[in-house]
């Protein structure tokens, strides 16, 4: 498959459909944890590293594994599964090994194994039956994608500190409004991946 | 003896005030407003009125209802009237322009907490959800549908690739063409422009750089430069949408790469969006990066040491 | 930028008649308070010393009058503080005080004395005591003595009114100061509307080395220190450091003067020139007023008030001080008092603000005060530090052009002392 | 707490998803047609009754080092089950919920209501309190879909409504529309608590099972 339909793959995941603001997948921590930009940008990183992690390991197992002998429907357990064993394994190598990445990112890995987004990418990976590559592409298009809607509503976030909200509008309310113009404005990319690389 | 005030310095202040301000974009628009009505007919008015009277009447309903102090008399729900009614197409149903008006009154404006507290330019936001939301009404120009070819705007005749149906381009500055209501006449909207550069409301750096980049990118581009200056929502979104005080950078090099940013996205939108206008989109997205904008802009204080943090 | 209304320039400045009584407060400067040397009753002469100088940034006191001492208050009249303040009931003589003997000043020991001695401050309405500005640490390189004659502020002509008619002591001083302190160049700072100023002045800077007249274009706030700085020499003075850290000093054109009359007369700064002015005043003019002379002897003097008058403002009115009562008595650094009427003296009521920028665009040290104002709303003193708000110098720009009406100068002040209180 | 007060607070005094803003993703993704929602809201709450049924039969005999592990392999045992189930009986819900139906077993209500509830309740209770939750969810998740389906589409349930049917703003039926609908709803949610809500989410960060691993606030 050559370079153009992998980065059609990448840029719709990124930008058209996004994963959190036009497909609703990971909404929990992108609400929870975008207060600052320090934090939101620590979150993504996390995000998009193991959803790498996550593609490379599961795309394996269940084409070699799983669907060869006709067990695919444990596909939920075992993805399951291996993201919560992922997540610890990584954490304790990043505690080992490289102590920097770890104050970064350390904080948000436990918050992965209760990631609808990394789930999710996995299972359409399978779903949309992509090869390797592609699958790998797409869930580094998703993170792309939740790090590019994290780090904006980051900003927005820090910009409604300012606004006064109506009292029972105060915190999630007002926090779903500003999603929802957000998720306007990418709505504007429709069409763009697909002529441009097409 | 009299009771003297005691109050803070300083003691006397500049005559503008905010409705001041507003007021004189107003008068900014009425040239684009009469060119509207000149060119769509008496539609163009009502569309305009209704939108005006609901966007003051969900102004003053929503604080009235939490008893907030009443801020019409700033105009600033007339200028998002008009804008929005600028935005529209002549023929659009009047339920559809009030629900427009609701959501650029109270879902962006007034749920932030007011004038100046929004993220989100309200006419421009109203105008995508009206876009998404009522796909059909939004894209019939002339009031009674004469034949589909005459009856498409010029960007979405460039789309569709049949250049022979394009209008002179003397058509396209004075505006005789198909389009919304407000931004089909070049003239009108650049007068009104040259009236707020001159009373010093807005600055040249927003609508200079975003009409730059968008003439520049297209020239490279090769889609017929000029003809798209004069196409579309440029004018109009140029000067009156993107230069809106508070979902636009407060510094100059904040502005120059805020238009900057909205030249480019229009100019992606219209060559390979799906849909043909991008610069309602354009805007918005950049609307929402404002917060970095400035953030990234800060003036240097005269004499401040850059501390590590 | 603000308008001048430059009413009273054209007008020579007249004595007013001797104050039946002058109330003088011990603090007339930054720094430590004079210490008192008299007691009620002792009768004091013009220009005799009532209050030492107690540290080494402070400044003596003189009597202005030649009278009794009739109380010694307890309160500072400006401001209500508790300070130490003296009423002296005046005899009308005037009578000199018969210590008062010129000093000629041979080298800069003697001349710092003399500085001090006569009890000037910075006249431009700071005032910080000119002796210790004046005495620079060792190894200093002072390039720049700048003689600020800009008087940016609206309605103010006290300064235009030394240079005018004290053109000759303005000169004298200048001289001193480049003999003494030896500065590479003493540059004399006029804004342009003041012709006369300028033309008297730069006849005598003709051919004399390292001393001209720089003409400054007249825009608020041109006369504030750093500002003045940057616009003659381009040298920006960084965070926290001094003018004299970038080999500059700026130092007021009255109170060059008044060193001058008093190395040359012995009298020390007794009296001083008062504009008043303002839309309550029926006949604005300059006036020479003992220093401790209630206001209210000074808008007689003027004619009286107005019957719509509304308030009564010290100093300029981008910075000045409103006060309650005409009872506040002139000090050392008023240069100036005003009487507003009606609409202008009303405080607007403020809007919410609608980012416009015009503050951000037009504060003179490049802050931006809608984001500050923001940032004290939420008490966030980590974003206060980065906005640099105590770089502000309060000049009162960003309120006077805010359409929304909103006390931008106020909140600049409460931020710098919510960052200090940290 | 008396029986009838444990299925009552899930309903509206605690609900899961308007008042501890819990299980979002599937609330606002599956609720643009007010039947899939409620098929979701019922498949969840047959997830949650079995897991809460067994994990609090088994409180005593998960050791509590392993408890969360155990937790997910039993959620996604039973989510495996209802999807097979779902698939073979009612297929147009399976390809309208997609890739969500497998997603209940991140979803945070069950892990929450077993973490706080089950593993301390007897069985009876844990039961009630499931379906109290589950019913709170669905409940929440019609909620937003019939605001969703009536302005966006005009109809309720597919059944056309007489005025709305022409007069539909269907952005309600896309992303944008599905964050103001549940915004709104949240809204009213604090409101009618007059803000008791608000504080409980704020408490609601000690409910999700990964505040402990996580140590930092606002993870809710």
């Amino acid at each position: 498959m050559e370079f153009r339909t992998l980065i059609i793959i990448m840029m719709s995941a990124a930008l058209v459909n996004n994963f959190v603001l036009i497909q609703f997948l990971g909404i929990c921590p992108f609400l929870g944890v975008s207060k600052q930009l320090k934090s939101a940008t620590g979150m993504s990183i996390a995000v998009i590293f193991v959803m790498l992690l996550a593609t490379a390991v599961t795309w394996p197992i269940t084409i070699f594994l799983l669907q060869p002998n006709g067990i695919g429907f444990l596909q939920t357990i075992v993805f399951v599964l291996t993201i919560a064993a992922l997540v610890q394994l990584v954490e304790i190598t990043l505690k080992r090994f490289m102590p920097a990445l770890y104050s970064v990112l350390g904080v948000y890995l436990p918050l992965m194994a209760t990631n609808c987004a990394i789930l999710a990418v996995v299972l359409l990976n399978i779903n949309n039956e992509h090869s390797f590559v592609e699958s790998l592409v797409n869930s580094l298009g998703a993170g792309l994608g939740f790090l590019l809607a994290m780090v904006i509503f980051s900003g927005i976030q820090e910009h409604l500190e300012n606004a006064d909200p109506p009292a029972c509008m105060r915190g999630l309310p007002i926090a779903l409004f500003s999603v929802a113009i957000l998720s306007l404005a990418f709505f504007g990319f429709t069409g763009v991946v697909e002529n441009l690389f097409g | 003896m009299t009771r003297m005030i005691v109050s803070f310095a300083p003691h006397i202040r500049e005559r503008v005030t905010t409705s001041r301000i507003m007021l004189d974009v107003i008068i900014a628009l009425c040239p684009a407003f009469i060119a509207a009505v000149l060119i769509f007919g008496p539609r163009a008015a009502l569309v305009t009125g209704v939108c005006v009277a609901s966007c003051v009447f969900f102004e003053w309903a929503y604080q009235k209802l939490l008893k907030k102090t009443i801020t019409v008399g700033d105009f600033s729900a007339v200028i998002t009237g008009m804008l929005l009614a600028f935005n529209l197409p002549v023929g659009i149903p009047l339920w559809q322009a009030i629900f427009g008006s609701g959501v650029a009154i109270i879902l962006v404006k007034q749920l932030f907490g007011g004038i100046g507290k929004n993220f989100a330019n309200p006419a421009i936001t109203a105008r995508i959800v009206m876009f998404i939301s009522f796909p059909a009404a939004m894209a019939t120009w002339a009031p009674i549908p004469v034949d589909a070819i005459s009856s498409a705007t010029p960007l979405e005749l460039i789309q569709r690739g049949d250049l022979a149906a394009l209008p002179g381009m003397w058509d396209m500055f004075i505006g005789t063409r198909m389009g919304s209501l407000g931004e089909t006449s070049a003239l009108a909207l650049l007068i009104g422009g040259i009236y707020l550069l001159a009373r010093r409301v807005i600055t040249w750096h927003i609508p200079v750089a975003f009409i730059g980049t968008v003439f520049v990118l297209t020239a490279l581009l090769g889609i017929q430069p000029t003809f798209q200056l004069f196409a579309g929502g440029l004018l109009l979104g140029a000067i009156f949408m993107a230069t809106d005080y508070p979902t636009s950078p407060q510094t100059r090099t904040g502005r120059i790469i805020f238009g900057i940013g909205c030249g480019v996205l229009t100019v992606i939108i219209r060559a390979w969006g799906a849909y043909p206008e991008g610069v309602s989109f354009a805007i918005l997205f950049m609307n929402v990066l404002v917060p970095f904008i400035n953030k990234l802009t800060m003036t240097k204080p005269l004499g401040g040491i850059k501390k590590k943090p | 930028m603000a308008p001048h209304r430059k009413h009273t320039a054209g007008c020579t400045p007249l004595a007013i008649p001797v104050p039946a009584e002058v109330h003088i407060p011990m603090s007339m400067h930054s720094g430590a308070p004079a210490n008192l040397i008299v007691g009620v009753g002792d009768s004091v002469t013009v220009g005799q010393l009532i209050g030492e100088a107690a540290t080494r940034v402070c400044s003596p006191v003189h009597a202005s009058v030649s009278g009794q001492i009739k109380r010694i208050d307890t309160y500072d009249p400006l401001t209500g503080a508790p300070a130490v303040s003296v009423r002296i009931a005046s005899d009308g003589e005037q009578t000199l005080w018969e210590g008062l003997t010129p000093s000629p000043v041979t080298n800069l020991a003697e001349f710092l004395a003399a500085v001090q001695a006569s009890g000037v401050v910075g006249l431009g309405g700071a005032g910080y005591p000119t002796a210790p500005k004046l005495t620079l640490k060792e190894g200093t390189k002072l390039d720049y003595i700048l003689i600020n004659g800009a008087e940016c502020e609206p309605y103010i002509t006290s300064d235009t009114r030394t240079m005018v008619d004290h053109t000759a002591d303005v000169w004298a001083g200048a001289l001193l100061l480049k003999e003494y302190l030896g500065p590479k160049n003493v540059v004399i700072c006029i804004e342009n509307n003041k012709p006369e100023a300028i033309q008297k002045l730069e006849a005598l800077c003709a051919g004399v080395q390292g001393m001209r007249v720089h003409v400054l274009p007249s825009l608020y706030p041109q006369g504030e220190r750093k500002v003045l700085v940057y616009n003659v020499t381009g040298r920006i003075v960084p965070e926290g450091a001094r003018l004299t850290d970038v080999g500059c000093i700026v130092i007021n054109c009255t109170t060059v003067a008044v060193i001058a009359q008093y190395i040359r007369t012995g009298l020390p700064l007794v009296s001083r020139c008062v504009t008043v002015d303002g839309s309550a005043v029926k006949h604005p003019q300059n006036v020479i007023a003992p220093i401790g002379t209630p206001i209210r002897n000074l808008f007689e003097f003027c004619g009286g008030l107005k019957d719509d008058v509304k308030k009564i403002i010290l100093g300029g009115p981008m910075m000045g001080a409103a006060v309650p009562s005409l009872d506040v008595p002139v000090v050392k650094v008023t240069s100036a008092i005003l009487a507003l009427s009606g609409r202008d003296a009303e405080a607007p009521t403020p809007s919410a603000c609608i980012k416009c920028g015009r503050c951000v665009a037009q504060c003179p040290m490049n802050l931006m005060p809608s984001f500050i104002e923001d940032a004290f709303e939420r008490k966030k003193v980590e974003l206060l530090r980065t906005h640099k708000v105590n770089l502000c110098v309060e000049c009162g720009c960003c309120a006077y052009l805010c359409p929304s009406k909103r006390p931008l100068a106020q909140v600049m002040t409460l931020s710098k002392k919510l960052l200090w209180g940290e | 707490m008396s029986k009838l007060s444990i299925f009552m607070k899930g309903i509206i005094k605690e609900n899961p998803v308007l008042v501890f803003a819990l299980g979002i993703c599937p609330a606002l993704a599956v609720s643009s047609q007010a039947v899939n929602a409620v098929g979701m809201g019922l498949a969840t709450t047959f997830v949650l009754l079995c897991t809460n049924t067994v994990i609090s039969l088994l409180r005593k005999v998960i050791p509590d080092k392993v408890r969360i592990p155990c937790y997910i392999v039993l959620t996604a045992a039973f989510v495996t089950i209802t999807q097979l189930i779902v698939k073979a009986y009612v297929h147009p819900l399976y390809l309208a919920l997609g890739i969500f139906l497998p997603l209940i077993t991140v979803n945070c209500i069950i892990m929450a209501r077993a973490e706080i509830f089950a593993k301390k309740n007897r069985l009876f209770d844990s039961v009630i309190d499931a379906l109290g939750m589950g019913l709170g969810f669905t409940l929440a998740l019609l909620a937003i879909a019939s605001i969703r389906e009536i302005f966006g589409n005009g109809t309720w349930f597919g059944i056309e409504l007489p005025v709305l049917a022409e007069h539909n703003i269907s952005i309600f039926m896309l992303a944008p529309g599905g964050f103001i609908a549940f915004g709104i709803l949240v809204a009213i949610a604090n409101k009618v608590s007059n803000g008791r809500a608000a504080k409980l989410k704020e408490s609601g960060c000690a409910r999700c099972p990964a505040a402990t691993a996580c140590g930092k606030g606002g993870a809710a």
